[in-house]
């Protein structure tokens, strides 16, 4: 079992702190209106996932995940104040207020980013890998996909490929339970959603406990070791989502088998809690650290706000039409006669 | 006949409840309209009045929706099949175009597919690219299925109750901006108001201009002949309902007495429903035309996040009143 | 082990010789350029995959494949004479002409059809079955789909949609070595294509050996019973194709070892053989009955072929739009601006 | 400049066998490109000259193929993505116009896409409704991916070069029947002999009416331009090449000499490029048009198997013609 020294739990926690702040605050500014939109999906309950596995890549590895990626985004060490503007749809915003919570990225960081079609990102994630393998590089692509997801085509045309080209994608399922109001069961005809990769002959490293980020790491490190060495594998991380499928998820509110099912999570699962509580059993003299890093996040995600309200929108043509490609000329309102050509 | 006010979402609601109650073989199926109570809460109540046998949530398997659809209905059901919004329709392109659209035709006839899809379309609410289309062109491109697409609540009513009596296949999408939009509905007891498959209204008679426009872009050109009247300038509005088949009579009529028309609509500008209306218009009334024909679209870029950008891509009244005075 | 009554066997074999004249009549006919087009996929070889797994099937059972479809036309009892007519595009055709190879069906016959895009007929087999379970009937929906389309996204949506619903489907693999020109495990990572089963906690028959009409009939029965009372089942057939994946397949002549191949199954797995020597070690006196079978089935081809020349083509606007709706009044060229309304 | 006459289907294998060579960045990717060597044989002898890992035969997995070229050509690749014909690329639709058009647009120009995905388009031969598509307006109509249609060997050639050198995603679309069509090509050494995206050509010149086609379209408006030449009738046939984006300054400049049109496609007829361009024209060149503006497409209905039908169905020089003959 792979063991994480001090540092290593201790800026997880950082991390894990980070991120519940960030997203319980996206939580309260939207609902004052101070953040806008239909769409913003949350990863608070998720975050021993995300932290866990991606503690086993090391920087020229690669990520990319759907339309849930805050915390992906967080972990990876992209700027919390550009990833707010971004919510705000500013222009300092780290897709320039383009993409919005569903499309952070992070060339940087090698952060792929975050997708809005379920399944879509998937082809792209074999993609990615395969550029890797075709320079002879073992860089792994990491690639975070739902359990809801696991249904639809993308899903089942992206592993068969990564498998017989052998790409060394590590396919990570989020399996919380639900794909927004419809439970796993309801969804799939096979519920260990982990056993689906036998579909394609590709490696199980089987069902973690996605909010123990002790274990999650453990199994990360071996399927990304296998992945490196030798071609995709499969996980499935248990985890929940606190704050429903997305702001405007009103079911928490009105179902009341979800609710008592939240409580016991977040009583019982804790993931913030369990990787204190292992810890605070290891490791002596470390509450006061614990404790700077809830401050810590604290500021930061305040001065990420105080930045993205500061920052000005984007107003005019020409930066609407910037980037929809390479050298456009296009730079002004639609033109339908004059040409986007290149060069 | 028009009974009391209730919003677009209510009268689609409406219209699938009673043709439910009135067919046993119409069922729906689609992601989260039955637990959920649908996503756009059309299907709100359906789950506890007609159970999971004629309420199905399936997974997000949209080329399944669209297939399974085409299946059901062939074998004798009527299935009204949702796409959470028409963006997730694109993986149904080939279900939609290629297998409801074509088995009767080469079978030669030997099996009906009495069908609906139904989509939520529309953009704006800072949605971001991949989720703000009206693509409802694209899907009317291919001969096949029908493809109707309401401004308010008795058209969609109407138009919803004909496309599940029909015989053949309807993709039918619902602006979601119309959605909360209230408006008259036919009488309680007008269970049977079908507005018929093809057939465009006019929403308002003018003499200066023809408007052209369906669904959301209908607003907009409402809104932009009451600016123009204050302004001395009399618009008529066109509400073409279907893009296929299109009701280009109506549209003819109007034009013959206006001599100018200004096109409108919330798609993206090219290979749209804006290019067809206009080639048909000059082809056939060219006698008639005082002027170029305009076209009012979204702009010709992804959507963005940002809501000031977003706005700036989307046609509006004042788009609209723009175009007019171009050629009036 | 279900053992099928003399009658049985003797009838598959009238059925399975009567195939392979009328592929092998329509493969000399393209040569010759009496049919035309570009695509005719022949079921030389599959017979006894459609024979042996059709014979469990009672008549009000549903019937769906792909665009290898003239065998499975012929099992069900369609006139030769109407789908000889329909390969040259006849009136006569039994789709009128409009549909060709691929599109072969018999709403008569129970026969949903055969489709030209792969896998696109998956979840119209699974709507199918939908309808019966919709009305409480037990008719099962026996599906063949090729080794090449499990690797679509159709596949993995409309299999799992059928285990979510408990839909009577049978997924009948046929597996006969290659999508076109691609070998099975170079297109699919998981080898053993009834284990894709496991994906969607779906039960399966596993593999059947496809040229042996006594073994496939004895899985279809079981696997027919489990569907009718309990939910969709995998079946694989391995089986081959006789003449290349279609008239324009010009890679069993290109490629050396295809051709080898090809001898080999047809010397030691030929299915009309191997029934031939079941029958015979079985039953005394039915040579001449085998010999009548063989002899009935050129002459009911031969017919077929008269009766096809001398039928006239459809070449009228009239016709070249009608059915393409129902009530349609688009009889006529195309007028852009006349609705085809119903009603 | 022009060397010897080959088929446009070797003109684009000569293309792509040159890039490959040239940028080990490129490689090719889809159903039947290795080993089968293509099924309309472009890419035949790749697999012996490039191996396994430049010419990947990819499953039946059309989604995935779409995708997977995204991601590869994000990562830095240059990937020319095969779809077998252009009716499998429906399956992809959501691949191309979501995510190959837009990934660099939602993440506001981080990641370039540079790929080009191929495909045999058109109809005839007997191919039936599910295979008899040439959509390519449906694809053009999202903003984010060129879309470019060649019409002869040198066109093809100069083109694919240009699509696999751009950075921004290319569709590319290849009329099956115009593959054994022989034409002139650049001589052997200008293997640096690029067509600019979004630059039309004049194929022939003309004083009467103008003729505005793309790819197969080309045919049959030059073979009604001879026929109507001895009419004495001088027809100016512009190839648009690209359908996004549009050359229309070049149709213009036309039209103002002719001021008259018709445009002609092998596509279906609505919500398609002659809906496109006779929109701009009427709206452009309102003063300069002196009768309607023609469309001729093949007919609205899905393409039948039967040989005589099918034909009926689809344009012709003559069809060209009599169109022509209504306006001069
Ligand atoms: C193709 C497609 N269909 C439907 C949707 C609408 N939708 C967005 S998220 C979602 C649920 C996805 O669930 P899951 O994969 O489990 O991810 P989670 O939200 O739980 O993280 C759905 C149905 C979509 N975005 N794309
Ligand atoms: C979606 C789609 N992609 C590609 C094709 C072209 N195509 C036709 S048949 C075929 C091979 C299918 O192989 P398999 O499923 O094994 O069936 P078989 O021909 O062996 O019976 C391909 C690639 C198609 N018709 N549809
Ligand atoms: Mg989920
Ligand atoms: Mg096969």
């Amino acid at each position: 079992m792979a063991s994480p020294s001090k540092e290593m739990l201790l800026d997880w926690y950082r991390q894990m702190v980070l991120i519940r702040e960030f997203e319980e605050t996206c939580h309260r500014l939207y609902e004052e209106k101070r953040i806008t939109g239909v769409y913003m999906h949350l990863y608070s309950g998720h975050e021993a996932s995300g932290v866990g596995s991606m503690a086993a890549l090391r920087p020229s590895d690669h990520v990319i995940t759907a339309y849930r990626d805050h915390g992906i985004a967080l972990i990876l060490g992209m700027d919390p104040g550009a990833v707010m503007a971004e919510m705000m749809g500013k222009k300092t915003g780290s897709s320039g207020g383009k993409g919005g919570s569903m499309h952070l990225a992070s060339a940087e960081h090698n952060f792929w980013g975050g997708y809005a079609i379920v399944g879509g990102h998937l082809p792209l994630a074999a993609g990615i890998a395969l550029e890797a393998r075709y320079r002879g590089s073992d860089d792994v692509t990491m690639t975070y996909v739902g359990d809801g997801a696991t249904n639809n085509g993308y899903f089942h045309e992206s592993l068969n490929m990564s498998s017989i080209w052998d790409l060394p994608v590590v396919w990570i399922i989020e399996n919380n339970g639900y794909g927004m109001g419809t439970e796993v069961d309801r969804a799939s005809g096979q519920i260990e959603l982990h056993r689906k990769a036998e579909a394609y002959g590709i490696k199980s490293f089987g069902r973690v406990n996605g909010q123990d980020a002790l274990e999650v790491y453990d199994i990360a490190t071996q399927a990304v070791d296998y992945a490196r060495n030798h071609g995709p594998v499969v996980v499935e991380h248990v985890t929940y989502r606190y704050r429903g499928h997305g702001v405007s998820d009103k079911q928490y509110d009105a179902r009341e088998d979800m609710s008592a099912e939240l409580r016991e999570w977040m009583e019982c699962r804790e993931p913030i809690k369990i990787l204190r509580d292992q810890i605070l059993k290891k490791h002596k003299g470390v509450k006061a650290t614990l404790a700077s890093h809830e401050e810590e996040a604290r500021r930061i995600v305040k001065a990420a706000v105080e930045f993205a309200e500061a920052s000005e929108l984007p107003k005019s043509y020409q930066e609407l039409f910037q980037n929809t490609y390479v050298n456009s000329n296009l730079v002004h309102k639609t033109d339908m006669s004059v040409g986007a050509g290149s060069d | 006949m028009a009974g009391r006010n209730v919003a677009m979402r209510e009268a689609i609601r409406r219209a699938l409840q009673e043709e439910m109650r009135r067919d046993e073989n119409v069922f729906v199926m689609g992601e989260e309209v039955a637990y959920w109570q649908g996503t756009h809460r059309v299907t709100r109540g359906f789950l506890e009045e007609f159970g999971e046998r004629r309420v199905r949530d399936t997974p997000i398997s949209e080329m399944a929706i669209g297939g399974v659809a085409v299946g059901a209905a062939m074998a004798g059901l009527r299935p009204v099949a949702e796409f959470m919004t028409i963006n997730f329709a694109f993986l149904a392109l080939d279900a939609i175009a290629n297998h409801a659209g074509k088995v009767r035709y080469f079978f030669d006839g030997m099996f009906k597919v009495p069908l609906v899809y139904r989509a939520a379309s529309g953009w704006g609410n800072q949605a971001t690219a991949s989720h703000s289309h009206s693509p409802e062109p694209i899907f009317a491109h291919f001969p096949g299925v029908y493809v109707g697409c309401p401004s308010n609540s008795m058209d969609a009513y109407g138009m919803l109750k004909a496309s599940i009596r029909d015989d053949n296949p309807v993709l039918f999408t619902e602006s979601i901006a119309l959605y909360p939009k209230p408006g008259p509905m036919p009488d309680d007891e007008d269970t049977d108001y079908l507005i018929p498959i093809g057939k465009g209204d006019i929403k308002r008679e003018g003499t200066d201009v023809t408007l052209v426009a369906y669904a959301r872009g209908v607003d907009w050109a409402l809104g932009a002949a009451r600016q123009l009247a204050r302004e001395g300038v009399e618009a008529e509005v066109v509400d073409l309902r279907w893009l296929r088949p299109l009701d280009m009579d109506l549209v003819y009529r109007s034009f013959k007495k206006t001599n100018r028309c200004v096109i409108v609509e919330e798609s993206l500008p090219m290979y749209s429903f804006g290019s067809e209306i206009a080639a048909l218009l000059q082809e056939n009334m060219f006698d008639y035309m005082d002027a170029p024909i305009k076209r009012v679209a979204a702009e010709d870029v992804p959507l963005p996040y940002s809501k000031e950008i977003e706005l700036l891509a989307l046609p509006d009244a004042q788009k609209v009143v723009d175009a007019v005075k171009e050629i009036v």
